[in-house]
């Protein structure tokens, strides 16, 4: 199995949630992060204190899905979640060895 | 210039007469009184220096925050700063030309510009049994909630300088002349015999079709009835219903210009049809099949108070418990279940609670006056002829605001542009128009 | 009808004579003079209309922010709407039968139903100095909070419908036949010479054990002394705070019913016993071993503000210092030492600080009223003989709060079943019961 | 009874023409008036429990509100706990020995302790045309905000121990004296003719060079110039400034000391001067090439608010829009130019905000008052000389402060510390100092 | 070392923490998430407004512990996470290579 | 690849920050986390009610980077988020097996 962690932009969230479920994906779970990166945040001005912000409000995805499905999960992320533009973010895979669902207590592939 | 307001007292007490009203024959001594010699009855003038306080509260913080929270985070920020600079420029606007186009006695629709920058007034000078610039700060009250009521309708999307723009237009064509037709001697309204006890007409049914045409003409939000666009915090909302009722009592019980029966009448009233209102929203959704909830709540106190807000001084309390009662329904329905189907996008149902639920007050006042239905109307009150003066100065009050706002807007947009670019609206107003963020957690 | 509110003024006059009562004896030209002509007093009535629009803000925003920041997140919703829907249930319930209940003279307990639907009152009565609808009005901010403050007992769990059965029946059974009997000519308390200022009795006492009895009807939350059940806004709780002690000077102060020396006597007091309970709290936390808290300001205030509400006409400021001070100490000691070890879940401890405080209030006014104690009252003023009126009247207010508010929970509880289920208290009320939440951010 | 005010606007504008001043000269006239035959007028009364009310509503909730917005999260609840407990201890020194030290005629500049405990004052006292006792209530708050508006400055690192030395000695040595320097009869700027209408003075030149004094005996803030110190919700500060303004009604027109044409007078400045000064400050962040900002408005609303303070009953709305402009700009560039090359850090701007727009209030009410810019000087006014005497008061008012605040807070450094360790400075006051957390959502 | 990454329902962590403490855990770092899954979130209606929320809130647990402990602390956070209603959430093993204590520098399992 | 998950006291974040850039990294995500651990919470008291509270407010970085790198982000991360005293976290090191940019589609390490 892997584990597939998807830094994204926020807008883009409900977009993407629906072309995973295209895919037969069941579940995920979603995170409010601040990226830091290329893309540069907006300045801030209070009373004169200048601050400009060079964390960007970013949505992490975290999905655990088969090997198999895995390629046709990152194409579809990247096709769902992009704009073209900069601060789009990244998709990151790693293994993962073991899953349980809690109220079954089923493993592998059978827990997703 | 002090024969003005006295001439409005006379006026007021005079008309009262005229279509037997009790209310101001509850006050004959006040007006006598006041036409002979005017001095200042300091019990009618600490009640005046209230409401207006009052009513300014309605404003900031009320109506910012009620307005504010039901945006999303984004927008929060900018919610409060739209409102805060519309009432600044309004109060300016006001002392320099808007009290004068108002309060003079010129013409039916406009007065002139005699007493522009208040040239005629000073401390002394008396209106009523109050200061003049008294009477003046509280009506100043009432130009700048009114244009602030119409920024609700734009929300998430109005571009800042726009919004200004359109603020000082829209207040010299629209609002002042509409002041003038309800309140001055010789105004339109005023000389048909229109019942509008505190501004049913000039507030809330101009604040909301000039509304409806503002969002109409802006177009609608990125993501209407497509993304969750839930209200940020209804706590906030909630924060300002509390305080538009609170404030409420000096925009009704305060157009009573004094201190006596009027005001204990509009002030019973004003709990009486707002507490109806909002129970009647709760039922609604209950009957609806929904739950009870608290932003139905306060849409019926609104609902409520924009309502009686022209019968204040015209109704019983139970007959203001059904003009509350029904002004909210029809409110529910119209927001709930025309609104969608319209398809058009005001933000805080400006249109949907002050404009439909002011329409339904102008209207139902000609009945709540009559004394068959407890209210202070004199014993051969005609309820037919009252109800087609009513219906016409609403059709006129809808008519000019209609006309009127979409001139403003129309200009605010050739000048501005009106509208902020798709990525300010994305990333929200906050940063993009103002530089910064409403939280910082 | 007009008749009853007079003797009633009469009655404070006189009895306030009989008693040495130096307040009224400041007014007694007032009093007089409303027996021969009735007319209305524009200072004292600009006072009652803002003395009103103060005890409304006191609930909304003030007592729903104060008892929602108290709560978790998933709850603030639900408590704000409970304290709007149990508000406007109340002034519907208060105009259609709870003035007549409350202010006619029947007899000791009750009055009759002689005014329902307020059937003999214009526009153009008078009570005392005002018009009788402002009394009206303001009496009907009284019922409305004290219902609205035993809300703060059953958080986190009673259920919305529950509470409004609740709510018409209390009214009913406590709280009108307790108003009569303090307020009311021919009232019970009133005639015993009980005294009590602005409604301790009526008001704190009451909704204090109220509360208890409904908290241990209801039962403990989920997870109480277990889990962390930390308050999800100090600062909603602080804003609270704030405006309940800039309201309670309606409740107080307009308690005299006029802008005279008794308001300005009500004024000072409420304001030196609140910051002198306020400052106790903090000092007790430290002497405690404990940091000196937010919370424990905001409880202290509540607590003088409590204590001070009997008594606000009957002592000097340092008496009213004292008052506050003692009040909040017990409270204190009530609230941290005593409350854990009976077990007891009362969610925002309304019988441990209005009922505890209400009856330290209601007992000590017969201290800070007598003249050695720097209070208003005549030279013979016997504090033994007024103690035991006052320790008789705390106690008959118990004892009707309790039995009364047993029954009312009862009732709702065969009706509705008055407490959520555990899918819902674990979700929160908000969404559960609303379907909305207080937050979005 | 009526009479009284007439009388007392008469001679207020009588003796106004005579020394040149309205106001103080109106207080010996008053202090005459009240040895001949002192009764009490209910009109002003109301307005004066009324004007007592919204102080307090202007620190509690507004002034905390409006500074801790601006701090970071974990400081919010410290602040909110500072400003209550502030408020209180003033309260509770105010009626033991402030009014006495404040207002009895004992030398220029200080009274004495005759009037110890307010011994000489019972509920039928009468001070002008109110009771007594509202008087020293409506001072009372007067007290409790000023020192409420130093905490601004020492925010984020002063100890709570500290802070509560510091406001005992403060208000002893520094805010009673000069309260009875411009007050009392036989103050010092009193009987040097000193125009200050409402307190610029006293209350904000006073505060904002206690806090500036504050602020650099503390030290800067860990962070300050190098972390992001943002606000962490200017919603809570946007509130603060609503209710500050909202209040200041209260303190502006409250100051006339009745409802008559003073009060309405200054009602309009304070309503015209702010929106001036919120307009003008957000243009010229528009000029200095920035966004037009929310808590720009708000600062200008406060600048603005400062500087008519001392001019509201001496300067025509549109002297007010100048006064409002000028002190908004002035206060701009002084907190967003020249602060940040002092490099000190007043963290909520006292100094920036009420101690330069106090002082350009101070100075311009010279030339509002002049009847030649709109003002209600007599014919005969002088500007220059009356220029002279503005600028002496503002130094002797600037130097008193700046020495008194000095050794205040050194006591204050010697006993406490003064400043809470590194630790809790960087975990936050909150958790800190009193063991709780604003928010747990 | 395996890094142990848990969802489950919010009410359920100080149980959840305590059983683990009780298998001799000593630290573990805890997300406040958003969950997409079976179990569906409530309706919320705003002024007539519908919104069906398909995210519920969940608590993310993350905690690293040696290799023979892993399953002991999966079987733990099953039974004590567990309700056995839908949304009780998921349990994933991954590898950790290298695990450092900040404080001292000290690497491996030393540093848990 | 590697993913550097580090787990530090939130003051301490800008530091990190710039310590990080000096070392060419050029982006990460940071997300607020709860600790639970050897250092012990602030005790809260609200009205009489006393809650240890065992979980302390942290930051969480997530960097991923080359395998050459890796080693000298982790120092540089101990001794910019260190302080010495407890409570300074943890860092821990996981393998990638992919990363891909958003916008670009980009894959491998030329997508950080
Ligand atoms: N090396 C990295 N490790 C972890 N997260 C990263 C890394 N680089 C970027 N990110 C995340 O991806 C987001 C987008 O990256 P950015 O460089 O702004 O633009 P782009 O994705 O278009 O290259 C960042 O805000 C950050 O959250
Ligand atoms: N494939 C997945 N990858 C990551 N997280 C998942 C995945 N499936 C479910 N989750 C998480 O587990 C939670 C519970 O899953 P759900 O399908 O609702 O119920 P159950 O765990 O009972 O099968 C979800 O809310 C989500 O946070
Ligand atoms: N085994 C673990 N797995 C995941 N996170 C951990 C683990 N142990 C500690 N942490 C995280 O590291 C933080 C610091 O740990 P702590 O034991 O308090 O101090 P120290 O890092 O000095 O040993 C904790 O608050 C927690 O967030």
């Amino acid at each position: 199995m892997k584990l597939i962690l998807a830094i994204i932009k926020p807008f883009k969230l409900d977009e993407v949630r629906e072309a995973l479920t295209g895919l037969g994906i069941a579940g995920m779970t979603v995170t409010e992060v601040k990226g830091f990166g290329r893309q540069k945040g907006q300045t801030e001005i209070y009373r004169g204190a200048e601050y400009a912000t060079n964390m960007v409000p970013k949505v992490k995805i975290e999905l655990v899905c088969d090997d198999a499905l895995a390629p046709r999960v990152v194409e579809t992320l990247q096709q769902s979640a992009g704009t073209g533009s900069i601060g789009d973010g990244k998709i990151f895979v790693l293994d993962v060895g073991q899953a349980v669902r809690i109220r079954t207590g089923e493993t592998g592939e059978a827990a997703l | 210039m002090k024969g003005d307001n006295m001439t409005f007292a006379n006026k007021l007490a005079a008309s009262a007469g005229a279509a037997g009203l009790a209310l101001f024959a509850a006050l004959p001594a006040w007006a006598q009184e006041a036409a002979e010699t005017p001095t200042i009855d300091t019990g009618d003038t600490a009640w005046m220096l209230t409401s207006t306080v009052l009513v300014l509260a309605m404003i900031l913080p009320g109506l910012a925050l009620f307005y504010g929270g039901l945006l999303r985070t984004k927008n929060m920020l900018s919610m409060l700063t739209h409102v805060l600079a519309v009432t600044c420029v309004a109060m300016l606007v006001w002392v320099s030309w808007g009290y004068s186009i108002a309060f003079t006695e010129a013409g039916p629709f406009f007065g002139d510009l005699s007493n522009l920058f208040l040239k005629n007034v000073t401390a002394d000078s008396i209106s009523g049994t109050i200061p003049e610039y008294v009477f003046i700060s509280f009506q100043m009250t009432f130009a700048a909630i009114t244009c602030a009521l119409v920024v609700g309708s734009l929300a998430e999307r109005v571009k800042f300088a726009g919004l200004m723009v359109f603020a000082v237009i829209w207040l010299t064509i629209v609002y002042f002349p509409l002041a003038h037709m309800v309140w001055s001697a010789g105004g339109f309204f005023f000389e048909k015999g229109a019942l509008d006890f505190a501004g049913g007409t000039v507030v809330h049914i101009n604040a909301g079709v000039s509304g409806l045409v503002g969002c109409l003409i802006l177009g609608k939000r990125i993501g209407y009835l497509k993304e969750v666009l839930a209200p940020h915090s209804l706590t906030m909302t909630f924060i300002g219903t509390g305080l538009l009722w609170v404030g409420w009592f000096g925009f009704n019980a305060g157009s009573a210009l004094g201190a006596g029966s009027g005001a204990g009448l509009a002030m019973i009233n004003t709990l009486t049809a707002t507490a109806a209102a909002a129970v009647a929203w709760m039922v609604a959704e209950k009957v609806a099949g929904h739950k009870p909830s608290l932003l139905g709540g306060c849409s019926g106190v609104i609902a409520g108070l924009v309502a009686i807000t022209p019968a204040a001084g015209f109704a019983g309390p139970f007959g203001a418990i059904v003009l509350g009662a029904v002004a909210s329904v029809i409110a529910y329905l119209f927001v709930t279940v025309a609104k969608p189907k319209l398809g058009f996008d005001d933000t805080a149902d400006v249109f949907g609670i002050h404009g439909v639920a002011g329409i339904v007050g102008s209207i139902g006042v000609a009945f709540t006056n009559a004394p068959g239905f407890g209210g202070p109307g004199a014993a051969d009150y005609a309820i037919g002829a009252q109800l087609g003066t009513q219906l016409f100065a609403t059709g006129v009050a809808v008519l000019w605001a209609a006309v009127g706002s979409g001139i403003a807007f129309t200009v605010a947009k050739l000048v501005t542009g009106l509208r902020v670019s798709e990525e300010v609206e994305r990333e929200g107003l906050d940063l993009g128009e103002h530089g910064e963020r409403a939280y910082n957690y």
